[in-house]
């Protein structure tokens, strides 16, 4: 093999492997990440695997074959990264996941896990609907816009919110149906939803774009989304915000795409030896309406 | 008093033209690629490209299989989930041992492939929906047994994942690209040398007179989408051996990844031409692309894609330009 | 030893066969006549399984049999060559012949025997080709006999020919007709279908006669003269050729007329030498040759199928560059190719489609023809040319394959064009209609248009030329005046390369 | 009647209409509200419209043996640009504004049909290579246009074309329509429509009867494309905003399926444009009904295998042979001794 131009110099190589580009949520996270590597001084090598996790492995497996001193990437499905995970072992690259975790039971494949959790979010938009309705009188009926089937985060947003609302009985998720995480989907499932259910009180959207094309459905109904629906989503992208701002939505948990400094800090880290913690979660909030007009302002994506 | 020797005259092997041209265009980017990366130069990355591609290349050459005969199969995708599925369903929760859930999940795909040979066949469906039925059918299937991809901790199934063949040197390949070259061999050896073969060849060049000159069409055509199901169950199998997961989500869009794969190894998407080697030269066309796009390393996602279609534009369009000149 | 009796087979809107029975005893030769339409192929294709019956029943050897398709009818005994080449352009001359039989060795098909087998089976209709060049790279004709020796091929006990002659030329027919007589004294049974009552004549022992659809007779070759046969199988008396004054057919009596196309050292490689021709207004110019001698090369180059390599075009005295079709037909040159099939026909199109396209794409397509003009020019040609069914809504590709020529045929004449260049086009088309187009060109060239004709018999050719261009080995070797021609002459020519 | 080609089409929309009266009657309900139409009938049109757009661009290309992939990605460009012009308009109602980003994103989406065609008609390349290209690059070219994120707008003019209505009907339906009568006139009117069918039927035989396919085929990409930059502009006027990744993701496949369904073959020849509509129509049918029955999202892939399936079925002389023989032979137990005979021997 060659020499390894990349990671011989002074310079700090990190590979880093992208799910895709599938939404702005991970355009600004591909961005936070590039621009702190930057601000860092970190060579970045970057690549997008078009949501494809045989894709991703393949650029692992580059990495690898281009001796970059860190690999960090986002896992597309938490399972299957066994295999290449050990060859970066073998080859004494240490290993950073962002955002999802892997599933792996061997903890010694990556040095750490720096990204948020899924069920937590979803957790997090059942406990407010349990404060929001908790002394509503009668059955409450819940929508739920799911994201695409067979996805980790609908997968786990869905977990994590039925768990909390389990317990209550009056909660009750009358329709539940796959939007796509893709506003057209969100619109057109919300279209349907609206003359096959008699009775909707709550939208829980498993991202802000479904909840900002349900809006769309349900004002086009004759209804008012804030009010005759209410309406809870996670992510906290730009224009949830400002629906947010203005009463459509009526709450968002955030999910945060902006690992970059956060990232980079690791690698520094890592490459040096230091130990990391082996999990760190990035700082997430939730919005209320008034803490959404107080954030738009710096909301860049 | 008739003699026919004078039409008799050399006309060039205008067939191979296209492998050629796209083999030459291989080692043109290899050439680039190891003069722009050091690390490129390698003998590794070839063997990566083979590694990551192995369970691609099986489901590609069930492919050719299809093609030739002028059909399409776009279950390819759907099917290798679900073996992926079917595979960790069978090994984690009904606690089954890989002997036994190898012939099952091979039994299933070539079921499901002949099922769809029998829709186009014996019903006269049009082979690109009744694949798409397939298509869905199969993700279906995949999302009723699971919406959750996981993890599979069969200890055979990691051993042989991570084994490693050594080639000498720093080189080494896995099992999957074994299995993945005898399947290539496999497969030419059947479309040269044996007579189901060549009925593929005759059903892609003409159907009607296929029928005609008494050849098994029905059988054959249902034999050939068996086949396709049979190769992406393999594909599945690798990509389980891959991964060591099994995911509902696996091979979307694999179809259109394996058509584009064959299709630029020079068969012809109408049918009656081309061969197993060009599919293994469009792989490597299509996963040249992709590492020479990762080993630069500073595109973001869109230029990404956009390099990407250049890339193929660029190959295809010097294949075709080649190609005429030489004739 | 085969017996098929009450017949019937109806398709949407047609009766093909309506209570047909035929018989066939081993060690004859036995021949199927009829007008284009009669039912000839159809009669083939039930027995061979491609059809299922409506009605009726097949015995072969006593036994009753229903054939699932050709593949078993032929592992049966019964060996086919149907009408249309029914081959694989894609695969190689020798694969077609060999495909479903190759010879194997261990499993493995063995590609030298398979070259040899072919070779030798060829050799036997005495035709020499490259086997392993690719079918589609062949003349029809060879075409044809490639899938003659493939059919000759299984140790048969009935052999089925479908019109195997109507593209070769004389010294191919003969030899053809060689091989089925030895065949026949080994025992076995001929059935052979041909449009050519003299080769029906030398070759037949006994000879069923159909009319649409339905059974008129059997007869035994020696109770039957030929001018009855034809009156049987027509249903009225032939007309006779007369009337196309067969004299004075030379050049010299278009000393006036114009020159309308002048080629110079028009040549392509690969396809035929460079050659000169002026061909006048209102000229008849047959080009005679054997098989693969570049006819249809040539045809190609005037209309601009293939655009040449060499020379030049003069139209009317004005250079031209004839590139693509469209260019020719711009200028108002029309080739009807040999090869309906492939070259000729949209199958899935009706009558009335297939005849106007020409026209059409000629006029543009902002500018449609109107659909009363389109129905009434296409009555007109159904009429004039007797295509049947006269339905102008048919499918082409359901038609018979000498109504499907005819159609062809009336696409090109109804773009009234200067040139018109016919490359074969009474192939596998029935003697009354044969008559009709024969008297139809004398009729157009009289009225100033210029024709090329090719056809394999050459007597057609003699007929109705002014002028004879002869090739031979891809070059016109000579160019002869049709005065006092005779076949002989030109068939020494052919054979010479040189004029006498 | 049932020799119509388009009979078994329109028999599997009415049964699948059908299934859902039976199962959900509230499924037919229609009101009048805001001065509009609605309900599900109403979406149907509504959302089906883009697909009804992009399938008759598909089948003339369809009709001429090619095929079309990059469709799905000509209809993010499209929607991409306009949005992106607009947003960057001083006054994003403004009528002007509207119809000048309408225009440029029709005018690129013409332009990519014309590289298509000419992938196809001049340098030859199969057309589902030739336009993977574009569906592979323009995903990326959409999202730089979009800068990755999803472009919002407000504009009234521009929404009209997505999600509004005219005389109470959708737009979207009433340009689909529209676009629809002049393909349908364009093609059945001139000759056009015979002669895209022959070059499709035989290319070979098109070329000699003097067509100049070539310009023929080019054509029918750059229509198909301009088509799908319709679409497009619907698409992301009815959601007010343009995303470039998902928007239009898979729809060739759904394009192709409508083409299929409605009775073109994929080797080309014989087209109906009708039935493409009614397949379009049938498809979106399907995926409101999925909605509308609350369908599980693990099971609606099974659920569209077993309808596409039964539509299939249905169309299938074969199939429908065999079946009428069964019916014929069940009830008199006599019919078994024809069966005998049938099988010969
Ligand atoms: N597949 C089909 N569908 C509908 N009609 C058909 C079909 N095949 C044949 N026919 C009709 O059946 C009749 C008999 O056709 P057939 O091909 O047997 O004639 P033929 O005697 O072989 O004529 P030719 O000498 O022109 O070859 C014709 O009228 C033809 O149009
Ligand atoms: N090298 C070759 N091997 C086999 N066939 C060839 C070769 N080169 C040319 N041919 C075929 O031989 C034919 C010779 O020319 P052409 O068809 O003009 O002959 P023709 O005089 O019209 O004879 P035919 O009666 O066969 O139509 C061409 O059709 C061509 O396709
Ligand atoms: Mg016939
Ligand atoms: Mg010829």
């Amino acid at each position: 093999g060659g020499g390894g131009g990349a990671g011989g110099g002074g310079a700090l190589t990190l590979g880093f492997a992208q799910v895709g580009a599938e939404s702005g949520w991970r355009t600004a996270n591909t961005k936070s990440i590039q621009e702190s590597a930057k601000a860092a001084g970190i060579e970045l090598k970057f690549s997008d695997a078009q949501q494809k996790q045989e894709n991703q492995i393949a650029a692992i497996r580059s990495y690898i074959q281009q001796k970059v001193k860190v690999i960090a990437f986002s896992p597309v499905v938490e399972s299957g990264w066994d295999t290449v995970l050990k060859e970066a072992k073998t080859a004494n690259i240490p290993v950073i996941l962002t955002d999802r975790a892997v599933d792996s039971p061997d903890k010694s494949l990556y040095k750490t896990f720096l990204g948020s959790d899924f069920v937590a979010e979803g957790r997090k938009a059942g406990e407010w609907l349990a404060e929001e309705f908790g002394s509503a009188a009668g059955d409450v009926s819940i929508v739920e816009l799911q994201g695409t089937t067979g996805s980790a985060p609908a997968n786990d947003r869905k977990k994590g919110f039925a768990d909390v609302i389990a317990p209550n009985p009056k909660f009750k998720v009358v329709a539940s149906q796959t939007g796509e995480f893709t506003r057209a989907k969100g619109k057109e499932v919300m279209e349907a939803f609206l003359k096959s259910q008699p009775k909707i009180d709550v939208l829980y959207a498993h991202n802000d774009d479904m909840a900002l094309g349900a809006i769309e459905a349900i004002e086009a109904a004759g209804k008012v989304p804030g009010k005759d629906i209410k309406i809870v989503s996670v992510d906290g992208v730009r224009d949830a915000l400002q629906a947010l701002a203005d009463g459509k939505i009526n709450h968002v948990v955030e999910c945060n795409p902006l690992l970059g400094p956060q990232l980079m800090d690791l690698v520094k880290k890592v490459a040096a030896g230091e130990q990391v913690p082996p999990r760190i979660e990035t700082t997430e909030t939730e919005f209320d309406q008034a803490s959404a007009k107080a954030a738009l302002p710096q909301r860049q994506y | 008093m008739t003699t026919l020797d004078r039409i008799k005259g050399y006309r060039p092997r205008q067939r191979h033209l296209p492998i050629l041209a796209t083999m030459a265009m291989l080692i043109g980017a290899y050439v680039y690629g190891a003069s722009s990366y050091t690390a490129f130069g390698s003998g590794q990355v070839v063997l990566d490209l083979f590694i990551n591609n192995a369970f691609l290349l099986v489901v590609a050459v069930g492919m050719t299989f299809v093609i030739l005969t002028g059909g399409i199969d776009l279950s390819v995708g759907s099917v290798v989930a679900l073996s992926t599925v079917v595979s960790a369903d069978l090994l984690q929760n009904q606690g089954w041992s890989v002997i036994a859930v190898i012939p099952a999940v091979l039994a299933i795909g070539a079921a499901l492939g002949f099922g769809m040979g029998v829709l186009i066949q014996v019903f006269e469906i049009q082979p690109f929906i009744a694949t798409l039925i397939g298509m869905f059918f199969a993700r279906g299937l995949c999302y009723t047994i699971s919406t959750q991809a996981y993890s599979i901790d069969d200890p055979t199934v990691a051993s042989l994942a991570q084994t490693q063949i050594p080639l000498g040197g720093e080189l080494h390949i896995s099992i999957g690209v074994v299995v993945a070259l005898v399947v290539v061999a496999a497969a030419a050896y059947l479309l040269y040398g044996t007579r189901f073969g060549r009925t593929v060849y005759a059903i892609g060049g003409n159907p009607k007179s296929a029928l005609l000159m008494g050849l098994d069409v029905g059988r054959t055509r249902i034999s050939v989408y068996t086949l396709s199901g049979f190769c992406s169950a393999l594909g599945g199998l690798l990509l389980v051996l891959y991964k060591s997961s099994g995911d509902p989500l696996n091979g979307v869009g694999l179809e259109l990844t394996a058509i584009a794969a064959v299709v630029i190894g020079g068969t012809l998407l109408t049918g009656g031409s081309g061969y197993v080697l060009g599919t293994v030269l469009g792989i490597m066309v299509l996963g040249i692309i992709q590492t020479l796009i990762t080993f630069d390393g500073t595109l973001n996602s869109w230029w990404t894609s956009i390099i990407t279609g250049a890339l193929l534009f660029a190959f295809i369009v010097l294949q075709r330009l080649v190609g005429r000149r030489a004739t | 030893m085969l017996r098929m009796s009450h017949i019937r087979k109806e398709f949407p809107g047609v009766v093909a066969l309506d209570d047909v029975s035929f018989r066939m005893f081993p060690g004859e030769v036995h021949a199927l006549m009829g007008e284009n339409g009669a039912g000839k192929s159809t009669l083939i294709k039930v027995l061979t399984g491609v059809y299922g019956v409506d009605a009726g029943t097949i015995e072969l050897d006593g036994s009753r049999v229903a054939f699932s398709g050709p593949g078993e009818a032929q592992r049966s005994g019964v060996s086919t060559v149907y009408q249309e080449v029914n081959l694989c352009p894609n695969l190689s001359v020798a694969e077609n012949i060999c495909l479903g039989k190759e010879p194997r060795r261990r499993g493995r098909i063995d590609w030298r025997e398979t070259r040899r087998r072919a070779a030798a089976l060829l050799a036997r209709l005495d035709v020499e080709v490259d086997v392993s060049a690719e079918l589609s790279s062949c003349s029809i004709a060879v075409q044809q006999l490639v899938a003659i020796a493939r059919a000759l091929d299984v140790d048969a006990r009935v052999l089925v020919l479908d019109e195997p002659t109507s593209s070769l030329d004389a010294g191919e027919v003969e030899q053809l007709l060689n091989v089925v007589r030895s065949l026949r004294d080994q025992g076995m049974a001929i059935l052979f279908v041909s449009h050519f009552i003299e080769q029906v004549f030398a070759v037949a022992d006994r000879m069923t006669v159909l009319r649409n659809g339905k059974l008129i007779g059997e007869y035994r070759t020696e109770e039957i003269t030929p001018v009855d046969l034809v009156t049987r199988m027509i249903g009225k008396e032939l007309e006779a050729l007369e009337d196309i004054e067969d004299s004075g057919h030379s050049r010299s009596d278009l000393a006036g007329a114009p020159v309308f196309l002048e080629a110079g050292d028009v040549g392509r490689k690969g396809g035929v030498a460079p050659f000169s021709l002026d061909i006048r207004a209102g000229e008849v110019v047959g080009l005679a040759g054997l098989l693969g001698s570049g006819r249809t090369e040539l045809a190609r180059l005037l209309f601009g199928a293939d655009h040449a390599d060499s020379g030049s075009v003069r139209i009317d005295g004005e250079p031209v560059s004839l590139k693509t079709p469209r260019t020719g037909l711009d200028h108002r040159i029309a080739f009807c190719s040999e090869n309906r099939k492939t070259e000729g026909l949209v199958e899935e199109l009706t009558v009335r489609e297939n005849i106007v396209l020409a026209l059409q794409a000629s006029r543009g397509w902002a500018r449609p023809i109107p659909r009363r003009r389109q129905d009434e020019i296409a009555e007109r040609y159904i009429e004039m040319l007797d295509i049947r069914p006269a339905n102008a809504e048919a499918k082409v590709g359901d038609l018979s394959g000498g109504n499907q020529q005819k159609v062809l045929l009336a696409r090109w004449l109804i773009t009234e064009p200067r040139l018109l260049i016919l490359d074969e086009p009474t192939r596998g088309i029935d003697i009354g209609a044969k008559t009709e187009i024969q008297r139809l060109v004398a009729r157009l060239s009289s009225e100033g248009m210029a024709v090329v004709f090719i056809s394999a018999e050459l007597e057609e050719v003699l007929r109705l030329s002014h002028r004879v261009v002869v090739l031979r080995d891809r070059a016109v070797v000579a160019v002869l005046d049709n005065e006092s021609l005779t076949a002989d002459r030109v068939m020494a020519t052919m054979a010479e390369g040189v004029a006498r | 009647m049932t020799k119509h080609r388009l009979f078994w089409p329109v028999v599997a929309l009415l049964a699948l209409l059908l299934g859902d009266l039976i199962v959900h009657p509230a499924f037919f309900a229609i009101e009048f509200r805001d001065g509009h139409l609605y309900g599900n009938l109403i979406d149907i049109l509504k959302n089906g419209a883009p697909l009804i757009l992009i399938a008759i661009g598909m089948t003339l290309v369809v009709a001429t043996r090619g095929i079309d992939l990059s469709v799905g990605a000509v209809v993010a460009i499209s929607g991409a640009l306009a949005c992106l012009h607009i947003s960057g308009l001083g006054d994003q109602n403004s009528l002007g504004g509207t119809l000048a980003a309408v225009g440029m994103a029709l005018g690129l989406a013409l332009a990519l049909g014309v590289w298509n065609g000419w992938l196809v008609a001049v340098l030859g390349i199969q057309p589902i290579i030739a336009t993977l290209i574009l569906m592979v690059a323009g995903r990326g070219i959409a999202q730089l246009i979009t800068g990755g994120q999803i472009i919002t707008v407000n504009s009234h003019p521009y929404e009209w074309i997505g999600s509004g209505f005219t005389f109470g009907l959708p737009s979207a339906i009433l340009i689909a329509l529209a676009v629809f009568a002049i393909a349908a006139v364009l093609v059945r009117r001139s000759a056009l429509g015979l002669l895209v069918e022959s070059v499709g039927g035989n290319p070979e035989a098109g070329r000699l009867a003097g067509l100049r396919s070539a310009r023929l085929i080019w054509l029918t990409y750059v229509f198909c494309a301009l088509c799908a930059g319709v679409a497009g502009l619907m698409i992301s006027a009815n959601v007010h905003s343009a995303d470039g990744n998902n928007a239009g993701q898979f729809i060739e496949l759904d394009a192709i399926l409508a083409v299929v369904i409605g009775g073109t073959l994929l080797t080309g020849g014989r087209f109906s444009l009708t039935g493409s509509v009614i397949g379009a129509l049938l498809i979106q049918t399907l995926t409101t009904t999925v909605y509308a029955l609350g369908i599980a999202p693990q099971a609606i892939m099974l659920f569209k295998a077993v309808v596409v399936l039964a539509v299939c079925l249905l169309q299938s002389p074969v199939f429908r042979k065999k079946l009428a023989r069964r019916r014929k032979a069940a009830p008199p137990p006599a019919a078994v001794v024809p069966e005998k005979v049938e099988a010969g021997v």
